[in-house]
């Protein structure tokens, strides 16, 4: 190690009282030497947000640090008083973080958020911050810097927000970059281009890098240095390929193999009886639209057509804004199509009357992305997965009955059903989700990114119990989802989508040695670590 | 149980509840405390406060009894707040509901109907409704329903349709049931915490109008309420101050309670607060 | 006596017009006695003067009025003022617009202008009280030359009134203040005094009471703050008050109790509410000492009053006694304040207070001017409070509410309470009809004998309007319209 | 461009509110128990059945009601808001006489309560937590609960009479004759009392909710950002804090403003304002109905006036908002 940017030794965080531990971290020690990209990766509330927060001086109210130092450029930052942490924000160490929807000041052109950084610090006149800002716009790669400056936020997509970021934190090149999770909300191909301009610009500038991350593809794609953090304490530490191709700590060792892998399952041959036929779908969104506006037009699903056979799992892939869940919500009928079939068993769901459709409800269920917002926080487990079945006319005792067994067969035991939702982990209600679906004996089941909330130990349980339940119930499953791996994993075919159309559908063996399109291609090859996986075989 | 913890822990919210709940048994009370009733004259007039012994607040303008037409003031006022703020809620609450989930034509037309509400100011508004109907207890009440659901409408408006928008309805929806079931039992359900903020806060806003209604000599004469007291003593407000003194900080102190009680619910229910400790 | 000077004097409410022979509200009475003028002014003892009149003569039979008119007059638009005027005023204006002069003018047969200072009046029979009915607000001398063949209504002029009074229409501050400055062609020598006159809008009685304090206003005219607030500014220094100036309308206060049905219908219950009253308590609590406990339909103020009737003191016991005469089962009465501000409403209070001590079961209606006019000239209440003035004479301001000829639904100036005895009635119209006072004097004292008896509406109080004014302002009050004819000759001493 | 397009059609359908607002007001109004013609008989001290007829004709009482209303809808769509028989005057040009009075003194309270809350709720906001923040919460609590009249009462009380700094009552100094400069100073000192008893409930409220909103946004990820640029306090507050906060106070205040016009009826009569509040009140009095619908439909055209001009404030501080359009 040469020349550490950054040394940590000790750092304590208290939490206030009441929190679910003492301490955010306890007893941390570490550091990044210039030019060095170390990443911090852990489970999702092991501490890694608050150690970047405390060296940026940020921490929320209520925490504080309680020991150690943060030897920064020979002085401990941790102590400095706030007028001095104030000039060193931005200047010396800049931060970028996750949300880039919520990250940048909504009422306020890009430009003047840039230029702002040098008004913090008192450094060039106006025109000359406008220049500056002009060629950081353009050096981080946003299309059409003269305009970029003037527009809003919202004028943006995510990832030329992220990069509108990532512009501000190197206006005053500082000497380390912390980046807090600054892909998670990105789809995959914009998560490599912003990946591809860190590794870029660390290159360029020399800095250090801090990258807070629980995505190991991630890591391997970016990482020198591996930190791994869990509960507060950091349990394993090393050089990248170390850490990833010969854990030690157990609890590294559990997370990689959490990891879907690159593998691919054996086909299973399928059966021809066909559980969904969707046949040129076409959905228009119209927005705007009042008096005197002009309509926008988008064509989310233009004229899909595809099949899941009976017991089968389809994959639904694409990137953000392809269509997937307004074709997944239509196959549940939960947006009416404006042309098309939906036909389950023989039915075109699609073209059913609000009281007639109430009966054919039960056939195609769905489980939702968020297991939090998917669950009526004012309703008891018993009522969510009974209120169906009840409606659908089957005697209160025999739901109920019903209920406690469906509980018991995703794993969580039947005196759940009397608890309401908040007592229950992201990934247990994702199984109360799953069950609510079995509860109505369908035929088919949508499962929209029903797995991209869930952290990835959790993930990797909820697909066995997806895999579990396919072969016991003979389920068919349409699973939508932007993670290619995932797909991988659970999926019999896969269905590409952009803009609406389908691009490609195939068996996974076939899309993923043998992609017949260039989207397709496009979209394996942004899959983080794609060249790796564990065993070291290559996928792609 | 941890709401009400979280609300009992502040403080500010805790005198409110305090003071509320006084002011609720004296009202209870007064038959007891004051059996003759606040409209016997019994002494001389104008009796300062301290200064004769069973009259600890004095007399007023006719010799009544100031003590017990505070309490029976209280009697009033709380009625009013109360049942104003129900009355308000029965209309804006399923009107705001329908129009924030069945949308379209239906949203249109309740918030047309709100709106004309909205562009008559308040107070001329509640002037006119008991103009029209004579100042009655029912009527004073009904007119501050009448001012004051609109904003019921709108807020429960915009919360079904955040509500609406969540999951766990696509869930329903996937899940068989009617569309009123829905409403009824997944959405309104979730809409209760800003609906309760509100609603406290309202009880306090019924409360300064009906005394403005009475200032302006539109109360019901038959009814002894604080704004009545306001009134009558304001024409002797340089010789006999406390006469309008009192009843005045009768209010302040009550609506003040209800505001304390509002903001402390508003804290205790806020999501903000809440996600923070889930997360 | 010293000329110049402004008077700043408060008229409440704002009134609705100027226009004297259009509206005759108080307030308008108030501001337009100013501008307008009539033949004759009555001294506080309700002695006839001269106004546009210099003289006038009466003929013996009582029937034909004759009255020589002042030189040199002017309308304040430079116009000459003449008997074709006067004539045109009471004949054809005030005819079609002055509902309470028709009735006078019911008695005329003719009104003739033989020259332009001439004007001779005659009746088809003697009517005693017509030499009451030159006061300004019952028959303001209108111009001609602008009325006459317009739509009165609607004429323009209406919004600067032109009179002949000592006073001009300056201007009117919507919501603010009427200016008036000083007729500098007034036909008597020497007035007025005063430069200009601001009559103030102020709603709110604790605002005009400050407003007098603040030294912002010179006038608080009688009724305009409430009775609590008069002792404390008349004991002010430098302040000083009056109760004259109100005896031409010698206001008479009374609860209408309703004849037709309800308990209010039984002689024995009406008797009971005027035991139960306890006028004397109201009088100094509520009236703060002002005012006369009334013993009958006439004011002790005018002409013709006698005490010789029974008197009802304050005796609950005795309305008990009569109340279970005649069996009164506890059924609700209804009472209706009058809607004028706090003081009513405190008397409608104790009045509640009073009735309920004996049992009766009383419960207050509210409503606001408008509601009050509908439903007592609809008859709908059982008893309801109501002040009205006297006009100098009972047959101009009294018989008109106890004779059965004037049950009228519609308006509230008549007989509202429905009581109805032919025998009495006769009585009324032979006394207005008699021509010497001596024989009128008797015939009333017949009639407030009988009609005390039966309670044809509880008489409360003969009202007392106190005109609290800064002394320095002199001969305000002088005349038995007060204020509203007084700033002729006021002035301000230095 | 867009925004003119915005603005007519909001135009045009504030129209057709306005419309529909009088006519409904027309039925409220005709609703209320009384007789302008019995009134204005009344007042006169006598009346008969032949002149309140003749008064009921003149005022055209006697056509149908639903000639009445025809007539009055009619006079509406020619911007005609009929005349006033008791005043002897047309109505729009007695509520011509007293809306400067009412927007003179409802945008003063307006504009200080406006200026003065959000600056106290910034500076609360900022203090968040410490005594000085307590202290101004706990005012402006007092203040919003505190009944307006009694307020203006006691200020009267103090100011005016112990004090005898400020005039109690009325619009400027009657029969001085003031011209320019002191005129206008004078109506300002007449101004001060009322306008403050009134602006201070508003005060308040704006206070509360620029406060609330203030420590909303301040937790947002955006203020983190500008905080992890560098930024000061003061200037995140200000540049990032309070720019985004201020959105919902602007909405209330605009609903707020059109609706004090109309509703100050209260102050106008204690302070003896000549505004068109209390001439609708009197008017109500008097059932003098086409004034009262004519104030109803000036404050109402005010609110929806309001609403515009929120509008565009809007769209001017929130750049999404004309996007989406
Ligand atoms: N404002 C706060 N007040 C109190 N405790 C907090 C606060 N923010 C976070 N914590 C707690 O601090 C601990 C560490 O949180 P931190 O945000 O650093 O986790 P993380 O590793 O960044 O997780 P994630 O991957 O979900 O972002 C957690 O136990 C969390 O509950
Ligand atoms: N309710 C709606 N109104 C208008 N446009 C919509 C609506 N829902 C979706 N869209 C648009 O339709 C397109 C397809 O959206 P959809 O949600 O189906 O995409 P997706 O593939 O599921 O994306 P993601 O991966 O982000 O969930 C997008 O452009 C989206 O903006
Ligand atoms: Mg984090
Ligand atoms: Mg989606």
């Amino acid at each position: 190690m040469t020349d550490p940017a950054l040394d940590i030794r000790d750092l304590t965080i208290a939490l206030p009282a009441g929190a679910d531990r003492d301490n955010a971290v306890a007893d941390i020690t570490f550091s990044v030497a210039t030019g060095e990209i170390l990443c911090v990766v852990g489970e999702s509330g092991s501490g890694k947000s608050m150690t970047a927060n405390a060296l940026m001086g940020l921490l929320p109210p209520g925490v504080g640090v309680r020991s150690g130092q943060a030897m920064f450029g020979g002085r401990d930052i941790l102590a400095l008083p706030e007028a001095e942490k104030q000039k060193m924000r931005g200047e010396s160490i800049a931060m970028i973080f996750q949300e880039p929807m919520t990250a940048l000041n909504p009422l306020m052109r890009i430009g003047e958020q840039i230029t702002e950084v040098f008004a913090a610090h008192d450094l060039l006149n106006p025109a000359e911050r406008r220049a500056r800002a002009l060629e950081l716009v353009r050096e981080v790669g946003l299309p059409d810097p003269d305009k970029i400056i003037r527009a809003y936020p919202f004028q943006l997509s995510g990832g030329q927000r992220q990069r509108a970021m990532i512009a501000m934190a190197l206006a005053l090149e500082p000497k380390l970059l912390i980046a807090d999770e600054p892909t998670t909300a990105l789809d995959v191909t914009t998560q490599a281009q912003i990946l591809k301009l860190i590794l870029d610009l660390r290159a360029k500038h020399g800095m250090a890098v801090m990258f807070i991350t629980h995505d190991f593809g991630v890591v391997a794609e970016i990482a020198d240095q591996v930190i791994v953090m869990r509960e507060g304490q950091i349990v394993e530490r090393g050089a990248a390929a170390r850490v990833l191709g010969a854990p030690e700590h157990p609890y590294t060792r559990r997370l990689l193999d959490a990891i879907p892998t690159g593998r691919l399952p054996e086909a299973r041959t399928l059966a021809e009886v066909p559980a969904l036929e969707i046949k040129d779908l076409r959905k228009v969104y119209r927005t705007g639209g009042g008096l005197f506006r002009p309509v926008r037009e988008v064509r989310a699903v233009d004229d899909v057509s595809l099949t899941v056979a009976r017991g089968e799992v389809l994959g639904l892939v694409g990137e953000s804004g392809s269509g997937k869940s307004t074709l997944g919500r239509a196959a549940v009928r939960l947006i009416t199509p404006d042309a098309g079939q939906v036909l389950v068993g023989g039915t075109d769901i699609a073209a059913l009357s609000e009281d007639e459709l109430r009966k054919e409800r039960h056939k195609v269920q769905m489980v939702f992305q968020d297991p939090y917002a998917s669950l009526n926080p004012r309703q008891r487990i018993m009522g969510a997965i009974t209120d169906g079945p009840i409606a659908r006319g089957i005697p209160r005792a025999r739901a109920e009955a019903k209920a406690r067994e469906l509980l018991e067969i995703v794993g969580l035991g039947a005196d759940a059903a009397t608890r309401y939702p908040h007592e229950f982990s992201g990934g247990q209600r994702q199984r109360i989700g799953i069950a609510r679906a079995l509860a109505m004996e369908p035929e088919l089941i949508v499962a929209d990114e029903a797995v991209s909330a869930l952290d990835v130990s959790i993930q990797a349980q909820v697909l066995d119990l997806l895999r579990d339940l396919r072969s016991r119930l003979d389920l068919s499953i349409l699973f939508i989802t932007h993670d290619l791996r995932v797909a991988a994993q659970l999926c019999d075919r896969i269905a590409v989508m952009q803009k609406g159309k389908l691009v490609e559908i195939g068996t996974v063996h076939q899309i993923f040695r043998s992609p017949q399109q260039a989207y397709t291609r496009q979209l394996l090859a942004a899959v983080p670590g794609a060249e790796w996986n564990r065993d070291g075989a290559v996928t792609a | 149980m941890t709401l009400w913890k979280r609300f009992s822990s502040n403080t500010g919210a805790m005198i409110g509840v305090i003071i509320l709940l006084l002011v609720i048994a004296i009202a209870l009370l007064a038959p007891v405390i004051f059996p003759k009733g606040p409209w016997q004259m019994v002494q001389r007039p104008f009796l300062a406060p301290f200064s004769t012994d069973g009259l600890p607040l004095g007399t007023d303008t006719l010799g009544r009894n100031v003590a017990a037409q505070l309490a029976y003031g209280a009697r009033v006022s709380l009625l009013v707040g109360l049942v104003s703020t129900v009355v308000a809620l029965l209309i804006g609450v399923p009107l705001g509901a329908v129009a924030g989930f069945y949308g379209s034509w239906v949203d249109e037309g309740a918030m047309r109907f709100t709106e004309f509400f909205q562009t008559i100011p308040n107070f001329a508004l509640a002037i006119v409704l008991v103009a029209i109907l004579e100042p009655t207890l029912t009527s004073i009440t009904l007119a501050i329903a009448i001012v004051s659901w609109p904003p019921v409408a709108r807020l429960v408006r915009a919360e079904v349709m955040s509500v609406r928008k969540r999951e766990f309805v696509d869930a329903a929806r996937v899940a068989g049931l009617t569309r009123r079931r829905i409403l009824v039992a997944q959405v309104l359900p979730n809409t209760v915490s800003p609906i309760i903020v509100m609603a406290s806060l309202m009880v306090a806003t019924a409360i300064l109008l009906e005394s403005s209604l009475s200032f302006l000599g539109l109360g019901d004469p038959n009814a002894m309420s604080w704004g009545y007291m306001i009134g009558a003593a304001r024409t002797v407000i340089r010789q006999h101050w406390w006469l309008s003194f009192l009843p005045g900080i009768a209010i302040v102190i009550t609506v003040l309670a209800l505001n304390l009680i509002g903001e402390g619910l508003n804290d205790a229910l806020n999501p903000h607060l809440s996600r923070k400790a889930r997360a | 006596q010293q000329d110049g000077g402004r008077l700043d004097i408060v008229v409440q409410p704002e009134p609705p017009g100027l226009m004297l022979g259009l509206v005759q509200n108080g307030p308008t009475q108030m501001v337009s006695g100013d501008i307008y003028e009539s033949l004759l002014r009555y001294t506080t003892d309700l002695e006839p003067q001269p106004s546009l009149a210099k003289s006038w003569t009466i003929s013996d039979d009582g029937l034909v009025y004759t009255f020589k008119l002042q030189d040199g007059v002017t309308w304040h638009d430079g116009e000459p003022f003449t008997a074709a005027d006067v004539v045109f005023s009471a004949d054809v204006f005030l005819r079609e617009t002055h509902a309470r002069l028709r009735s006078s003018l019911a008695y005329v047969q003719s009104i003739e202008a033989p020259d332009d200072t001439t004007v001779v009046f005659t009746l088809k029979e003697p009517f005693g009280p017509f030499i009451n009915a030159f006061e300004v607000g019952t028959m303001p001398i209108v111009p001609k030359h602008i009325y006459e063949g317009t739509d009165y209504a609607t004429n323009e002029m209406n919004a600067t009134p032109i009179g002949t009074g000592p006073f001009k229409f300056d201007k009117w501050e919507k919501g603010s203040y009427i200016h008036l400055v000083k007729n500098e062609d007034y036909y008597v020598e020497g007035l007025p005094h005063l430069d200009e006159i601001f009559y103030r809008v102020i709603p709110d009685a604790a605002a005009r009471a400050v407003a007098f304090e603040t030294g912002e206003v010179d006038v608080l005219p009688g009724g305009s703050v409430e009775n609590w607030d008069v002792p404390r500014l008349t004991e002010m220094e430098g302040v000083c008050s009056t109760g004259k100036g109100w005896e031409f309308f010698a206001p008479h206060a009374w609860m209408w109790l309703n004849n037709r049905e309800g308990p209010t219908s039984n002689k024995l219950f009406r008797q009971a509410v005027m035991y139960a009253l306890d006028r004397e308590f109201v009088k100094e609590v509520v009236w703060n000492g002002f005012g006369t406990v009334a013993t009958g339909p006439i004011s002790s103020k005018t002409n013709f009053y006698s005490d010789d009737v029974t008197i009802y003191d304050h005796n609950p016991d005795k309305a008990k006694e009569l109340l279970a005469e005649m069996g009164y089962d506890g059924e609700p009465v209804r009472v209706l304040p009058l809607p004028y501000g706090e003081t009513w409403q405190r008397w409608a209070e104790a009045v509640r207070q009073n009735l309920s001590e004996v049992g009766i079961n009383v419960e207050l209606d509210s409503t606001d001017v408008a509601g009050w006019n509908e439903k007592t000239s609809q008859w709908d209440y059982d008893m309801a409070f109501t002040y009205l003035y006297q006009y100098g004479d009972p047959a101009l301001g009294v018989s008109r509410n106890y004779v059965a000829s004037q049950i009228k639904k519609g308006s509230p100036w008549n007989n509202v309470e429905g009581y109805d005895n032919p025998a009495l009635d006769e009585k009324w119209n032979a006394a207005a009809t008699m021509v010497t006072p001596a024989e009128r004097e008797t015939a009333y004292a017949e009639i407030q004998k009988e009609i005390v008896d039966d309670v044809p509406v509880a008489w409360l109080l003969e009202l007392e309007f106190p005109t609290i004014y800064r002394c320095n302002v002199k001969d305000l009050v002088t005349t038995a319209i007060g204020v509203n004819d007084g700033p002729r000759g006021a002035w301000i001493e230095q | 461009m867009q925004i003119a397009i915005a603005i007519f059609s909001r135009l045009v359908k504030a129209a057709l509110t306005l419309l529909a607002i009088a006519v409904l007001n027309f039925f409220l109004v005709h609703a209320a128990p009384g007789d302008p013609a019995v009134v204005l008989a009344g007042e006169a001290g006598a009346a008969d059945e032949a002149m309140i007829e003749q008064l009921r004709e003149r005022f055209g009482l006697d056509q149908p009601f639903h000639v009445q209303l025809g007539k009055y809808v009619w006079g509406i769509v020619q911007f005609d808001l009929g005349y006033s028989f008791r005043q002897g005057a047309p109505v729009s040009q007695l509520i011509a006489e007293r809306l400067p009075a009412t927007l003179l003194l409802t945008m003063t309270a307006f504009g200080i309560s406006l200026a003065c809350g959000i600056a106290l709720g910034v500076a609360a906001a900022a203090r968040v937590g410490k005594a000085s923040d307590t202290m101004l919460t706990t005012l402006a609590l007092l203040f919003y609960a505190t009944p307006l009249y009694w307020l203006a009462l006691m200020a009267v009380l103090v100011f005016s009479v112990w004090l005898g700094w400020l005039p109690g009552f009325g619009y400027e100094t009657v029969g001085a004759n003031y011209t320019g400069l002191t005129r206008l100073l004078d109506i300002l000192k007449h101004l001060i009392l009322p306008a403050l008893t009134l602006g201070l409930f508003f005060m308040s409220v704006y206070m509360r909710m620029t406060r609330a909103s203030m420590l909303e946004v301040s937790q947002l990820d955006f203020v983190k950002t500008a905080r992890a640029k560098g930024l000061s306090g003061p200037a995140i507050r200000r540049r990032h804090i309070l720019r985004n906060a201020i959105l919902p106070v602007v909405t209330l205040a605009g609903l707020q403003a059109g609706q004090l016009v109309g509703g100050a009826v209260l102050t106008e009569t204690v302070f003896a304002w000549p505004g068109i509040g209390r001439l609708m009140f009197e008017s109500l009095a008097a059932r003098d109905y086409n004034t009262i619908l004519g104030v109803f439909i000036v404050s109402a055209a005010m609110v929806i006036l309001f609403n515009i001009i929120t509008d565009l404030v809007y769209r001017i501080v929130d750049p999404r908002i004309g996007a989406t359009a």
